[in-house]
């Protein structure tokens, strides 16, 4: 197992209800979530605004701590590691962000922006890693000297892309990374996963709103609602025959292209 | 068939001189819905901005003409087309969160045009927007009025911007992008509402969209449009049956759904991009001349 | 989303390099301030007192600005009162900045007790009237230039504070910070390499705006005779002096208030410009 | 509830910042070498005098001591006696105090009017030359502080065209009694407007000279603020509706832009007031700030203290105003 999730519980203190005197009122954002994320697997967590999904992948790559239950990565107990003893393991598990604008640093070149990361871990033989990095994403090499505001969107999206598989983690979390895409690059990116999961052996957790591309790409899906499970499954059982009433509800208001729909 | 909105060969330029909207022609009756379609770019929200007037200042008409409601828009003076606007169009914006002003009560935001523009009695307004809002199934309209934005959701700050819409009893409304702030149970009760709204007033509706899904849901007629040239003006259900451009085809080709098996999306193919810039790039050889 | 800054076009070049060019012109004349004053700036002549810049009648040869009530040469003091005013930018202008960034940075982006504390002592520091504060200083440590380059610096290191760890808070808030821990960064490597390089064209702009307000502050307390010894030439003291006798002499007030004026504005410039020209994101 | 809370966390951290600056001035002052009792007494005074007089002040005590003393008067409103003037610190200082703060809020009301005119012109015509020309003069007016527009004002209107007072507060020949020390304001109530003409005479340049680098900071904040707001949809709707340009900009936008500046604009004002030391100096302006130059050069302990408190207690009264103001102003917090 990759991930084996246990009662995970998340609260943040909600200070603009602080009383005057005791304790912190706290918002639940997740409320006790278990489940399994087998390797090589790629894991759908679809989910509407609120539902806790963004907060459940950073709970994963433990850029949040959680406040109940246990994390469980490739069979040793992350769950409050302190960072420090951390850092040894985060290689093995990188993220790719929703908003390149934000997750790149906008005053560093491409090239350092992949590079950064491998010379932290004491890589080596940092300009052929780019490159290679950089020709698995379908990016040309001399973007390497370019800064990110120089890109668009599908290209910006790509360097996330290329930062985080450098390091030959064995695990990506990618969160609403084609929500800020059109139609065309959206495409394109999720083409580019499914090959790099193939080629990589990688175990991917997509974070989405979209369930269309969550049928797409996953062989498991995992419905999140007010930061509960609701429904757990592979992908194509889960889309031929929902079970829950929250899950068949969100299918049916898809629209999909295609006029004969039965929608209204 | 009565035409509300009428465009003819309209051009949009950046004052740099780069080129927006490329001889956008287009028609919407009383009753339609017509829908804009294109990649983010593709200047489908300038051809709305253009009828309301409310373009960026970079931005400038250089040739085309407006027509709303039987008037032609640019012949007239900038303060009566601005009135005229007022009185014949409006606009549901994207985001429901910034479209309402946050330091005022929401009755005002519904009333103040009808008394201050349209010059009706205040009790009237007043009446006119309990109605609306009622329209629009919003429970107790006599509260909502009296609240600020902040105090209500998302879905029922887009409900109140809908009536808000139909107030002046307009011949078109302009929808950008309605929806694409909002989840997908919430889009669909949304969409319902504005299609719900549209034939009881009869109007005609401009949808602009990138969604696909949507268009298919809303639309009568749709124009694709490509860095600013409408390359496919269709039926809705020819559209989707039977697209013509190859452009129109490899973007419904490239759109994901959740009824397709795994690995039958592909991206928009390099050959069919290219076509489509030689296109506009031939228009903008034959505009010269 | 995109940068807002990117929107605004600027007149960049011209300002940046006018501020430079007089700047240079201020070090120039500083340096070589013995070779090129026509007078010694400390040599009284009590029977040439008052007399007007060249170009007003009764104007005496040789004193090109005219003299103070002394006889002093007003131009000669200008120059050397150069040498005093831009050791003072210099050294509390870097002073300040370091200081006040640092604990703005670890404030704004270590947050947490660190935080509490510094912004505590902030707002105590902006309880006091800074020019009053100064004055106190200096009556407390004894006029001198080591007096007013820490005058400066405790007066003012909360400026680069505030600023800085709002910008840095800002800045913790980005992506890029959780990217850089997911890549396994330490906070303080974070700090330096993601943190650091996005508020320093802040800091840049930051610093040469201390560096004129440096020079006021110097001329504040010569003003008010706390600064130097009272004869040595400093543009405050020159002021001082001209504002008692402006209506008798007002080249005396006239001329070292066009150089500071410049100077002043000069620096704050000279930060703007620099800020849009070598950041990768506004160029 | 959250309101009140937070009302109560800002008296409580205002107490701490005074003590703060209480204890810091204590300390400070309290390492001057001279001896302020000598120079009190006439050359001949013998050492049994000077040792009478420091323990009249409460100088041969430790430092600790003195404070608790001094704090333990302040307790009871009475802020020690001055030394250079032999009168209690607290009369002396509210004394001045109305012509400080008469000067301050002259300046802070011009610094807004001017400021907010260049911001809302700016932003009408905005992406024009005319928008370029309010950011240069707003930059250029920002990087000169006070003390230099002073001078320059000085010249302009004292010796080049001389039409304003350039020192003191009122034309000794005016003989009027005042009942309070608020000239300005008391003789607006008296409609005495030969008086206010003198007194706008003299407050003239230097509340312009405070004021100027404040409207250029609230010119740049709200012109910025404005410009944000402009680009939000319900401003867009409000065009569509058939509204002009300026009641777009005035009552759409104006109302939610000033929020985010005024914080800032209260901050700014505390500069103003701290800049008022400077600038009564140079226009030889009977205020607080002169009489702290003169109390630090004649080493004037307690009436330093007790200066450095007001100006203190004045600075975080006008943040914890701005604060109230703020929630006032904000629907979202009022309804909190």
């Amino acid at each position: 197992m990759m991930y084996e999730i246990r009662d995970l519980k998340l609260s943040f203190p909600d200070i603009s209800r602080k009383p005057l005197l005791g304790p912190v009122p706290r918002i639940e954002v997740l409320k006790g979530l278990s489940f399994d994320v087998p390797k090589g697997v790629v894991l759908g967590i679809v989910g509407g605004s609120g539902s806790g999904k963004s907060t459940l992948g950073r709970a994963m790559l433990r850029l949040l701590e959680p406040t109940g239950g246990t994390i469980r990565f490739d069979g040793q107990d992350i769950t409050h590691t302190p960072e420090e003893h951390l850092r040894a393991v985060r290689q093995r598990f990188q993220m790719i962000f929703q908003d390149p604008m934000s997750s790149l640093n906008p005053r560093r070149r491409v090239g350092a922006i992949i590079s950064g990361p491998l010379r932290l871990h004491g890589m080596t033989d940092l300009r052929s890693r780019v490159n290679e990095a950089l020709d698995m994403v379908g990016l040309p090499r001399n973007f390497a000297t370019r800064y990110p505001h120089e890109l668009s969107g599908g290209q910006r999206q790509r360097v996330g892309i290329a930062r985080a598989i450098a390091l030959r983690p064995e695990f990506i979390l990618a969160d609403e990374i084609v929500s800020g895409l059109d139609v065309s690059s959206q495409a394109q990116v999720l083409n580019l996963l499914e090959e790099l999961v193939r080629d990589l052996g990688l175990t991917l957790a997509f974070v989405s709103h979209d369930l269309s591309v969550i049928r797409r790409l996953c062989d498991r899906t995992l419905v999140l609602h007010h930061g509960m499970i609701v429904e757990e499954g592979a992908t194509a059982a889960l889309f031929d025959a929902p079970q829950t009433a929250y899950t068949q509800e969100l299918l049916a208001a898809i629209p999909l292209p295609d006029p004969d729909q039965p929608w209204r | 068939m009565n035409s509300f909105l009428e465009v003819r060969n309209l051009n949009l330029s950046l004052k740099a001189g780069m080129p927006i909207l490329r001889s956008v022609s287009l028609n919407v009756a009383a009753g339609q819905v017509h829908g804009l379609v294109g990649e983010s770019g593709a200047g489908k929200s300038m051809i709305g901005k253009a009828v309301l007037g409310t373009l960026p200042r970079a931005l400038q008409v250089t040739s085309g003409e407006i027509w709303l409601d039987g008037v032609n828009l640019n012949s007239l003076p900038t303060a009566e087309r601005r009135k005229t606007i007022g009185a014949k169009a409006a606009l549901i914006p994207q985001d429901p969160l910034t479209a309402l002003n946050p330091s005022k009560r929401i009755g005002p935001q519904i009333t103040r045009r009808l008394v201050d523009i349209l010059g009706w009695q205040k009790s009237d307004a007043e009446a006119r927007a309990v109605e609306l809002l009622h329209e629009v199934h919003i429970p107790d309209p006599a509260r909502v009025m009296k609240s600020y934005p902040h105090e209500l959701s998302g879905g029922m700050r887009q409900r109140i911007l809908i009536a808000s819409a139909f107030a002046a009893e307009p011949k078109l409304i302009i929808a950008d992008e309605p929806t694409t702030a909002l989840d997908v149970t919430v889009q669909k009760q949304i969409l319902r509402l504005i299609a719900e709204m549209q034939q009881r007033h009869d109007t005609a509706l401009l949808f602009v969209t990138h969604d696909l899904g949507v268009v298919s849901k809303t639309c009568d007629t749709l124009s694709v449009l490509y860095a600013g040239k409408v390359i496919e003006e269709a039926r809705m259900r020819r559209f989707f049956t039977r697209p013509i451009h190859p452009y129109s085809a490899a973007l419904l080709k490239a759109t994901p759904t959740y009824t397709n098996p795994r690995g039958s999306l592909t991206p928009v193919p390099q050959s069919v991009i290219d076509a489509t810039e030689r296109e506009v790039r031939e228009h903008d050889m034959r505009a010269s001349r | 989303m995109r940068d807002a800054r990117g929107d605004v076009t600027r007149p960049i070049g011209a300002r940046l390099w006018l501020s430079g060019a007089w700047l240079a012109l201020l070090v120039l004349a500083a340096l070589c301030a013995p070779l090129i004053a026509p007078k010694d700036p400390l040599m009284q002549d009590l029977f040439l007192g008052r007399m007007p810049p060249f170009w007003v009648t009764g104007a005496e040869p040789g004193y090109l600005l005219g003299t103070d009530s002394l006889g002093r040469d007003v131009l000669s003091r200008i120059l050397y009162g150069a040498r005093l005013a831009l050791i003072v930018a210099l050294v509390a202008g870097s002073l300040t900045c370091f200081i006040g960034a640092t604990l703005g940075l670890i404030a704004g982006y270590y947050r947490g007790w660190p935080d509490r504390i510094i912004s505590r002592f902030v707002d105590i520091w902006m309880a006091f009237p800074p020019v009053l504060f100064a004055i106190l200083l200096i009556a407390v440590m004894g006029p001198g230039l080591v007096s007013i380059i820490i005058a400066i610096v405790v007066i003012d290191w909360t400026r680069f504070a505030r600023v800085i760890r709002a910008e840095a808070m800002s800045q913790g808030a980005m992506d890029y910070v959780a990217s850089a821990q997911v890549a396994g960064r330490t906070r303080f490597g974070t700090m330096l390499t993601e943190i650091l390089p996005n508020v320093l064209p802040t800091i840049v702009a930051l610093l040469t705006l201390e560096m004129g307000i440096a020079v006021i502050i110097e001329a504040i307390l010569s003003f008010v005779n706390l600064s130097i010894s009272t004869d040595s030439p400093t543009w405050g003291g020159m002021i001082a002096e001209g504002r008692t006798s402006v209506h008798q002499a007002w080249w005396v007030l006239v001329f070292p208030l066009i150089t500071l004026f410049l100077t002043v504005l000069s620096f704050s410039q000279l930060g703007e410009g620099l800020k849009d020209r070598f950041d990768p994101v506004l160029r | 509830m959250t309101v009140f809370r937070n009302i109560l966390i800002r008296l409580l951290t205002t107490a701490v910042t005074l003590f703060g600056v209480a204890v810091i001035v204590f300390v400070v002052i309290r390492v001057v070498p001279g001896n302020p009792i000598a120079m009190m007494l006439p050359p001949g005074a013998t050492d049994a005098d000077i040792a009478r007089l420091q323990a009249q002040y409460g100088f041969d005590k430790s430092i600790f001591q003195q404070f608790m003393i001094w704090l333990s008067g302040v307790m009871q409103g009475d802020f020690g006696t001055s030394i250079s003037t032999r009168q209690p610190v607290a009369g002396l200082v509210l004394s001045r105090l109305p012509a400080t703060l008469e000067l301050s809020i002259v300046a802070l009301t011009i610094a807004m009017l001017l400021g907010g005119a260049l911001a809302l012109a700016g932003t009408r015509f905005r992406e024009t030359k005319a928008e370029a020309a309010v950011d240069i003069t707003s930059g250029m007016a920002l990087s000169i502080p006070d003390f230099l527009w002073g001078l320059v004002l000085i010249l302009l209107f004292g010796v080049l065209w001389p039409v304003f007072h350039i020192s003191g507060r009122i034309s000794p020949a005016l003989n009027i009694d005042f009942s309070t020390n608020f000239y300005l304001f008391e003789s607006i109530l008296r409609l005495r407007f030969d008086v206010i003409a003198d007194l706008v005479g003299h407050m003239f340049m230097p509340a312009l000279a405070l004021a100027i680098p404040l409207a250029a900071i609230i010119a740049q904040l709200l012109k910025q603020s404005l410009k944000e707001t402009m680009h939000l949809d319900y401003v867009t709707l409000a065009r569509t509706k058939g509204y002009g340009e300026n009641h777009v900009i005035t009552r759409e936008a104006l109302p939610n832009a000033v929020l985010p500046t005024l914080t800032l604009v209260g901050v700014q004002f505390t500069f103003l007031i701290g800049g008022t030391v400077i600038i009564e100096r140079l226009f030889s302006y009977e205020g607080l700030g002169n009489m702290a130059i003169d109390a630090v050069i004649n080493r004037d302990l307690p009436l330093i203290q007790g200066i450095v408190i007001l100006f203190a207690f004045l600075f975080t009264i006008v943040n914890l105003v701005v604060d109230m103001l703020y929630v006032l102003l904000n629907p979202k917090l009022r309804h909190a």
